[in-house]
């Protein structure tokens, strides 16, 4: 599989994120999305999600976003800065709903997140680790190729990236692909790199606002 | 000149006098925001070129 | 040239710069000369006495109210379809005058309805319908003024538009079954067509001419006020990066 | 256990849970109702006449109630992002978050409304129509709810705003509805009404997810 992605370029609210944006990534392959804060990862990630619009194609298999956008996203699986988690639900109830949204299988993520220990408990009781844990499960329950995943290390512990390192390993040694913002080394062999460069001054001048038109009398 | 009303007097001059005031408020008001914005869009634009 | 040229902010405003002033001045002059002539030189209706003046500003501006709405409802409908800025801001810039218009079409309605009905308020069906549009109009403005952000603003208001109208016209609908069903509607109202004879016609014309003109005429002008807030806003967000 | 079935389960859950709303709905339109004869005075047959109309409009109220939640809660908490990627389309999902609030909003409302008609001496012919046009009529209110709901999604104090929007909204099948039950009162057909009562709520489930999806789109992008 392949996820390419030609001449992306995205304006926030008449702002400009990023232009000219290309790139292509193979299977088997953990990408390390690299960047300044405030280069425009996250709204990278959301636009290959499907969730943001930009200029552009992404196209994932020969599927192009533009055209078929529900068979793209039904290869995805995301996770940002929020857990998406419901505090009034037990972890096991959080997880099961997201397996049988996803058709997926939970025996693997729950070994492999060791949530078996917090299984019965509300997610309002649980630390911002075991939630980031189970926000991660997800990925592995939602059974999709493409994982695009935002600062997923934020409140886990050393050992635990460890592990999650091993599970990007994992999956990306069973053809699955990853891409991943993030500003500390998971320390997987040989990842590849995709580094986003801040806007120059020109490109920070360039807008589509048309209410920001130079001819304006 | 002035017309004769009748007994429905009152009633024909308050419906003029409602919608000449609404619709002079309106007016007035648009007039207003539209200056407004004119001269903040112009010392803008001034701070800009100058 | 294509009529879309003028859906780009500057072109619009270059070019409705020009017009106002044809329009307003237009509209000034067909409402007073409707209204002085509906008002000093027109006969009394056997049946409405000198109440039936007061169709001359009744008439154009429930007009008025519901071509307003019609006209968001495209305006929205073109942001939606093409996305020109200019045809959402229309929509928002409309939004206040159809409101206006709709509570001078009621308020006029309710004080030709005193001697009529003997009572300002009657439930009757068009009355009401126009109470149920100001609530749209009231909703409309409401969801403006709620979102930061104007493109998402832009979007939600042209969804609310669309379902605004279906509902409006179901409520007309609905309205009507409703008075007839629980009692006997008002038969009398203000502007039944038959009543129409032609001493009223066209001084009627002029006044609707009139108030249609004043609508292009306001409509101009808050859409300029609308484009350069927004450009004043695009402006400042620069200057403060 | 299928996409539909695991997102029903869940909503239903979540309303159930503390915090969920779900029975405040229903009280809220207990003391509703409770409150109109203190309004307007005990007299039997004067609260006979405006029954229809105030368990109709105390119900829309209800509905109102707990609405601003709909949305909310999975679009603050990052859910509806990963909602977007699953295999459902948003549409469907909107029409099971509606469908499950009224499951938990509208379902015990007409349960509860027979019993708060005695209280009112509703005419005992209406209370098989009170009932059948609660049951024909309060999905829609959910439905166009959740359109208010998507149109205020991440606005503060959207509560209010959602009402503005919404409450004109339910216009019609108040009309409707009211009609149908007052008609059986007074021994009058109540089938026409009922019969429009049925077709705008049937026009409304098979709109509103179009519209409420649509509005969400707008909020993530």
């Amino acid at each position: 599989m392949s996820l390419n992605a030609t001449d992306l370029t995205c304006y926030r609210s008449g702002r400009l994120i990023f232009s000219g944006l290309s790139f292509s990534l193979e299977n088997g392959q953990a990408t390390m999305l690299r960047g300044p804060n405030g280069v425009g990862k996250s709204t990278l990630l959301r636009v290959l999600a499907g969730v943001l619009e930009a200029d552009g194609e992404v196209e994932l298999n020969g599927t192009r976003l533009s055209g078929d956008r529900d068979a793209v996203q039904e290869q995805i699986a995301y996770a940002g800065h929020l857990d998406a988690i419901k505090p009034q639900l037990t972890v096991a109830e959080n997880l099961t709903f997201w397996a049988g949204l996803f058709g997926g299988r939970i025996e693997d993520a729950v070994e492999q997140f060791s949530l078996a220990e917090i299984w019965d408990r509300p997610a309002h009781a649980c630390s911002a680790g075991q939630k980031r844990r189970l926000g991660l499960a997800r990925l592995m329950v939602s059974e999709r190729p493409l994982w695009l995943l935002d600062e997923p290390t934020v409140s886990l512990d050393v050992e635990t990236t460890a592990r999650f390192a091993g599970i990007i390993a994992q999956h990306c040694a069973a053809g699955g692909m990853a891409l991943i913002a993030t500003h500390i080394d998971l320390g997987l062999a040989n990842p590849q790199e995709l580094l986003l460069h801040p806007l120059t001054e020109a490109q920070h001048a360039e807008t589509a606002d048309p209410f920001l038109s130079e001819d304006w009398t | 000149m002035w017309p004769e009303l009748g007994k429905y007097g009152a009633t024909v001059i308050n419906a003029y006098i409602v919608t000449i005031v609404a619709t002079g408020l309106l007016t007035w008001l648009s007039l207003r925001s539209a200056r407004k914005s004119k001269e903040t869009l112009e010392k803008l634009e001034a701070r800009r070129n100058g | 040239m294509s009529i879309w040229e003028f859906a780009n902010p500057v072109r619009f405003m270059r070019f409705s710069g020009k017009l106002l002033p044809y329009f307003s001045v237009s509209a000034a002059l067909l409402i007073v000369t409707g209204l002085i002539w509906g008002f000093f030189f027109t006969p009394e209706a056997d049946q409405f006495g000198s109440t039936v003046k007061i169709i001359y500003i009744h008439v154009p501006t429930a007009m008025l109210a519901i071509n307003a709405w019609v006209m968001m409802f495209v305006a929205s409908l073109i942001w939606l379809i093409r996305r020109h800025h200019v045809s959402a801001l229309a929509a928002k810039a409309a939004a206040p005058i159809g409101a206006v218009m709709t509570v001078v079409a009621i308020l006029t309605g309710a004080i030709w309805g005193q001697p009529m009905w003997g009572t300002y308020w009657a439930w009757d069906p068009r009355l009401t319908s126009f109470l149920v549009l100001f609530i749209f109009y009231l909703g409309y403005m409401a969801l403006w003024t709620a979102i930061e952000e104007e493109d998402k603003a832009a979007d939600l208001t042209s969804v609310l538009a669309m379902v605004g109208t279906v509902f409006a016209v179901l409520s007309r609908y609905a309205v009507n079954f409703w008075n007839q069903g629980l009692h006997q509607g008002a038969s009398l109202s203000l502007d039944k067509e038959e009543h129409v004879a032609d001493v009223y016609y066209l001084p009627l014309l002029v006044a609707i001419g009139g108030f249609v003109l004043l609508f292009i005429a306001l409509l101009l002008l808050r859409t300029r006020t609308e484009i350069r807030n927004r450009r004043i806003r695009a402006l400042q967000a620069r200057e403060a990066r | 256990m299928s996409p539909t079935l695991a997102l029903l389960a869940r909503e239903l859950r979540l309303s159930l849970r503390s915090g969920g709303g779900a029975g405040l709905g229903l009280a809220f339109f207990l003391i509703v109702v409770l409150l109109v004869p203190f309004g307007v005075g005990p007299v039997p047959s004067l609260l006979a006449q405006i029954a229809p109309g105030t368990l109709w409009v105390a119900a829309l109220l209800a509905t109102l109630l707990s609405l601003d939640r709909l949305f909310q809660a999975d679009f603050e908490d990052g859910t509806l992002d990963i909602l977007t990627l699953s295999p459902m389309p948003l549409e469907g999902l909107v029409a099971i978050k509606a469908f499950a609030h009224w499951l938990t909003t509208g379902l015990p409302l007409i349960v509860a409304a027979p019993v708060l008609a005695l209280t009112l001496n509703l005419p005992d012919p209406a209370f098989f129509w009170l009932v059948t046009s609660l049951a024909a009529g309060t999905p829609a209110l959910n439905f166009l709810g959740a359109i208010g709901a998507s149109l205020t999604v991440g606005i503060r104090r959207g509560g209010l705003l959602l009402s503005l929007l919404v409450l004109p909204l339910y216009i019609p099948t108040l009309i409707f509805g009211a009609s149908a039950v007052s008609a059986a009162a007074d021994g009058a057909d109540p089938m026409p009404a009922f019969l429009l009562l049925a077709g705008i709520t049937l026009f409304t489930l098979a709109l509103t997810p179009f519209a409420a999806a649509a509005a969400l789109r707008m909020h993530m992008r």
